[in-house]
């Protein structure tokens, strides 16, 4: 349980507009003191937006967020040197490598042994302290500028430290560099990370919990495949349907209000796949081929993604179970669950 | 055009003999243009920085009067300095009038919405980048404008020399209120004037070429700083 | 006793343009002591910088105005020091006929032929003597007629705006002889008219009164008066002599 | 301080009553002025942005010649163009001394610098990505001109207002050239110069007063220009 | 085989240096027109340069690049309204959506229909025309940005299409929606497109061929693993190798010069699981964790990425073989390889 003293930050009754065009509302949510949290979500959920409200770098419309119990905004002290924000598009200032990653230690008079710790953060992010310090900004590959970015704000082993894409960009390696980095962080400063990626794998192996933000609001903590629509009415009574086009059709009990989005939150339900053949009206039967099998490391599990018709979902194993299966890449299965199953947002 | 050419002979020859009235105009210009440069980039950068980074009510405004305070023609505000340092004036007292300082003054007033408004203009359009990451990074507000600064350093340097163009070319305020004497507040605009309304007109060739030359210098000197 | 003080003196353009101060001052500093510092601008502007008390004294050519400005308590002492005369000027070909007409007449017969006329229209000595002179002539001033050109300009640039419009202008002797010098004895414009006793240009110093400026310094202001009236600078005034001509002629009583 | 007050009564009598003399002057201003920014602009826009866009031998020269032009003294502009164009001079038969056109060819050559000067310094600092997405989506020469000019459009209209400001506020080009005649080449500033000559300071403060009156208007309309 | 008709580009001795820093080196390289050519490689490698240089907005320091059998050179006709770039960064004009895309038509004399025209672009990178066509270029998230960039490239309807990361920081979605439409200008309009991207899945779904680009060199067609240093001479005589840290090591033959980078090349091995046990000297055997399948769509192989200690290799199988595995995620396998297998550049 989170308790009222590791809750770093609370959020109550936010809401942000630009230009008067809602894009955020989150009416409650905290984050545990020392976690990495994920947050996912299509382009322009608002995933950014809710990175620079944390980060206080931005005012929110309305409502207010609690950093370390008090309530804070731009500019205040105690927020300051305590929370660091990546940015999407990452910026560097007009001066070398080494005064990029230098300028958070020199504001916060911390200029000694500058070098070293220099060498150290860029060594975090995979870069030659050597072939890369006295480089200026933009003389760098699209990666290296996102690294050097990356690189100045590990340096300042903040409080808390919110990425807004870290991986964009950037090669295999290095994401797994900073997957590293950040799990330091945490282990070593019992830095507060928050993770904004659509590297849903990434992710899901670094992180503690995540976040679905869907058009503006958090969706639920956990994974979940959002189901585009259109959504019909069915010729099953007191049922809506989603055509696969092959003749098949997800099945769902229709939204309380038209419009809404259809989800399937996978660790809310237990797959099975559907050996006996059951009848009831309410029971979806998805045909699909496998085209991914992944090992979630942190908890075992293992992910599946199917592939029906024009759109994917991806469903999470027990290990235990999966060697059953028989499954691999390619192989076509049949998933049974409800249709009571399938939330609306 | 005639003129031109002997006026340009005559440039070499008060360079070369080293002219003592016209180094003492040289020495006055410098003086003056240098307190006055430094001055209104003093109160300039700021203003400037303010009303080009922060959004607040009556900003557009703002800029409208600081665009219009461009078109301060400099007999004006020779007068208008002239009203506040003359005996009779408020600051009478200071005996600023007919001095270098007063001169200062009112090049001060000259060149300050040009640093101010050139600058609030490049500030604006820094990339938003910019501000979120000197946010991020925990700047405090002596830090983001030194290094907003710092990151528009040559638009800066732009505003810096138009406004030194500006200073060193004006006459109505040296005339006004440093009143054109002789060894003492005669620079080299009010000696150009003074030589063109006495009909020299090769002489005052001859001292325009050498405020230019004074300019390029300083103008080279300062290319160091220029983007390679 | 005096030595180490300084005084501050507003004058005309033309005293400063001959250079008649810049050769007569040093001998002043040498015999008093007293530095004498001017600034040059046009005498309306001399008038009132001595009216609000930012100079001691002032040397200046408008003996009308300056008569009034003692009157209304601005200045305390006058004193007449030298004078010069106008002359009016104009192309050799002399289009209105003017050459050896009095004054009147040929300002008449500009007028009647519509010849260009330049004026300074800047109110300064020179153009208050002017303007006197189209009122002796009995003729309104014409400001917005084509061929009365005002060029609220010092009077060598007036001369330059005259030969440019080949017309006709009045100007002190000394600044036309700077202008002859300048055009190497071949002036395009010539005296047309001279002599007559109304052209004289007088040149007085002016002091303040104390009572209006009590911060100006009188007894200095005083002392460079009677220099000024004294008979060295006289002599040195008569010795004047720009490119070889002379200029002033002193009458200080 | 007293003819600061009565100055400010004056422009306001000088205003409503219409005072043709006042009105001559402000439409020679304006005419003058428009004709030289249009000038500048047309001639400063295209040069700044080759200064600032291209890399090339000798542009860090071009650049501080530029910069020194900024310190081109105006009567020295004034005594520069008069050879020309006096009846004596190369271009004596094209009668422009003494009309409001002469006035504007000085007033462009001292326009110019500042157009080209400033705009040089903002394109110079446009983001790389615009250069490389212009070529990338097949602009030629005069898209990427007229496109890299838009995209700091802000920027250039500092440039602009600042040029317009030294235009309107200038003296020595206007009474070099124009030769101040009444009814004909007086304008704001020659007249306000003049005035103050004659010791009216009080009508020079009344017609400074009226110029700021112009200046504010036309950024007035401008402003809507402006980021908002 | 490439014939010299349809190649549309044709690279020779060109080389590309940043302040005397050479970054790029390729002798000799051609394009095929109208195939997609997939770019990968590590941060830094010359991917974004050799766009650029294909591109003609940037001039090479050495050599010549023909295109349609002629060299060209940034701003010759030939090219500049047929080859189009989206950059790694894209850079949006400061005007609306709408101008952004309508920009380049524009300056085609295109403008005829020019609504509808946005319309389908809009659509084929998943934006709303009438949601977003209004928008001003920074009222956008990064993700939305990033796919007006492409729309704006996509009218264009150019011959050639360089794509530089077209897929960072977008949601999977549209990068789904991203490669649908690299397809259909392929097969529709017969463009040629490159695409430089770290998502060599996304990318190896799309491409007809890869280059994979290291240290500014173009390494191999085909996929392969870099396998990072340090290598130290092996007991074994004339083999080095490289430490697991778990006691087993990978061998191979040392390279022709000290420095060099070893690679196993997967297209140009069969790999097999150690059934029986080879014990020739130079026969690796590597043990490690199967973390991800995933099917090859276009091949119908299976990728099989195995987990070894710090390093990750990727290694593809025929579908038909991989069922008799019994391969799951989590699952231990032993594959063997000879040590002569591993190449180094
Ligand atoms: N400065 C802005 N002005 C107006 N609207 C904006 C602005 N920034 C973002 N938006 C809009 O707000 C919504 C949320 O944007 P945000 O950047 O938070 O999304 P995001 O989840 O980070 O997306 P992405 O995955 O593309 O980065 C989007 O609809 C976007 O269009
Ligand atoms: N403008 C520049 N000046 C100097 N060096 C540069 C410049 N741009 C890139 N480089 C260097 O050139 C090399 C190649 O850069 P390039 O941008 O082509 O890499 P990339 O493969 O696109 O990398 P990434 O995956 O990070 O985008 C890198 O070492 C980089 O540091
Ligand atoms: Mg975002
Ligand atoms: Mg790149």
């Amino acid at each position: 349980m989170m308790t009222a003293r590791n809750r770093i930050f609370e959020i109550r009754n936010l809401a942000h507009s630009y230009n008067g065009r809602p894009v955020l509302l989150v009416d409650d949510l905290a984050f545990e003191r020392g976690s990495i949290t994920g947050l996912t979500g299509p382009n322009g959920s608002g995933k950014s937006t809710l990175l620079k409200l944390l980060g206080f770098a931005l005012k929110p419309s309305q409502g207010e967020i609690l950093f370390n119990g008090r309530v804070q905004v731009p500019y205040s002290r105690a927020v300051r040197s305590k929370v660091t924000l990546l940015t999407q598009e990452p910026y560097l200032l007009k001066r070398t490598v080494f005064d990029n990653i230098a300028y958070g230690l020199k504001i916060r008079n911390r200029s000694a042994d500058l070098a070293s710790h220099i060498r150290e953060a860029l060594d975090l992010v995979g870069l030659d302290f050597k072939e890369f310090s006295q480089r200026r900004w933009h003389e760098l590959s699209g990666g290296e500028a996102q690294r050097v970015a990356l690189a100045a704000r590990l340096v300042l082993k903040p409080e808390v430290l919110l990425l807004d894409e870290p991986t964009a960009s950037v090669d295999v390696k290095s994401a797994k560099l900073i997957r590293n980095a950040s799990l330091q962080a945490k282990n070593t400063w019992g830095t507060t990370l928050i993770i904004a990626s659509h590297d849903w794998h990434w992710l899901s192996e670094i992180s503690d919990r995540q976040l679905h933000i869907f058009k503006g609001q958090v969706v639920s903590a956990g994974m979940e495949n959002i189901i585009p629509g259109p959504w019909a009415p069915s010729d099953l009574p007191g049922l809506v349907e989603r055509s696969l086009g092959n003749g098949a059709a997800i099945k769902a009990v229709p939204p309380p209000t038209p419009g809404m989005t259809a989800l399937i939150n996978i660790d809310h339900i237990h797959f099975k796949t559907c050996d006996t053949h059951d009848d009831s009206v309410d029971e979806n039967h998805l045909t699909g081929m496998v085209t991914r099998l992944i090992l979630e490391r942190k908890t075992g599990d293992i992910l599946i993604t199917l592939s029906i018709h024009d759109i994917q979902l991806t469903f999470k194993f027990p290990s235990n179970t999966i060697s059953n299966l028989e499954l691999f890449p390619g192989k076509t299965i049949t998933l049974c669950f409800s249709a009571r199953h399938i939330e609306w947002i | 055009m005639d003129f031109l050419l002997s006026g340009f002979i005559k440039a070499i020859e008060l360079l070369i003999s080293g002219d003592s009235y016209t180094w003492s105009a040289v020495a006055a210009t410098l003086k003056v243009s240098s307190i006055s440069m430094l001055l209104s980039l003093g109160a300039g950068l700021p203003c400037g920085f303010i009303l080009g980074y922060f959004n607040f009510r009556g900003k557009r405004a703002l800029r409208t009067v600081l665009d219009t305070l461009l078109a301060l023609p400099t007999v004006f505000i020779g007068l208008l300095v002239y009203a506040f340092i003359s005996s009779k004036g408020p600051m009478g007292s200071f005996n600023l009038l007919f001095t270098l300082t007063g001169i200062a003054v009112g090049q001060t007033i000259l060149a300050f919405p040009i640093v101010a408004a050139i600058t609030a203009s490049i500030i604006e359009n820094i990339d938003p980048g910019l501000k979120l990451t000197l946010i991020s990074l925990g700047a405090g507000k002596r830090n983001t404008i030194l290094t907003c600064l710092w990151e528009v350093r040559y638009g800066i340097l732009a505003a810096a020399v138009t406004a030194y163009g500006r200073v060193l070319t004006e006459v109505g305020i040296s005339m006004m209120v440093g009143g054109n004497i002789k060894w003492h507040t005669r620079t080299m605009t009010t000696a150009i004037a003074l030589e063109t309304g006495k009909g020299m007109f090769s002489n005052g060739i001859a001292l325009g070429l050498i405020l230019i030359l004074i300019a390029f210098t300083v103008n080279l000197s300062l290319s160091f700083l220029r983007k390679k | 006793s005096w030595a180490g003080q300084s005084l501050m003196m507003a004058t005309t353009t033309s005293t400063d343009n001959t250079g008649l101060l810049d050769y007569l001052i040093p001998y002043f500093e040498k015999e008093t002591g007293i530095e004498l510092k001017w600034t040059a601008t046009g005498t309306g502007k001399a008038l009132k910088l001595g009216e609000r008390c930012d100079v001691d004294v002032l040397l200046v050519h408008a003996p009308g105005a300056e008569k009034a400005y003692i009157k209304k308590g601005f200045g305390k002492d006058r004193k007449e020091i030298m004078y010069n005369d106008f002359v009016i000027i104009g192309p050799d070909s002399d289009p209105a006929g003017i050459k050896g007409k009095s004054i009147s007449d040929a300002l008449l017969a500009v007028k009647s032929k519509q010849a260009i006329f330049v004026s300074r229209g800047d109110d300064s000595g020179t153009n208050k003597k002017e303007k006197l002179l189209w009122k002796d002539a009995g003729i309104s001033l014409p400001d917005k007629e084509k061929w009365y050109v005002q060029t609220g300009q010092g009077m060598l640039a007036s001369i330059n705006v005259c030969e440019e419009r080949k017309g006709y202008t009045m100007t002190d002797r000394g600044t036309y002889i700077k202008y002859q010098s300048q055009k190497g004895g071949n002036a395009p414009l010539k005296v047309l008219v001279e002599g007559d006793q109304i052209l004289l240009n007088q040149y007085s110093v002016l002091t303040l009164d104390p009572k209006n400026c009590p911060n100006a310094k009188y007894d200095l202001a005083m002392k460079y008066l009677n220099w000024m009236a004294g008979e060295n600078a006289q002599n040195l005034v008569r010795d004047f002599r720009l490119l070889g001509k002379k200029l002033f002629i002193p009458n200080a009583k």
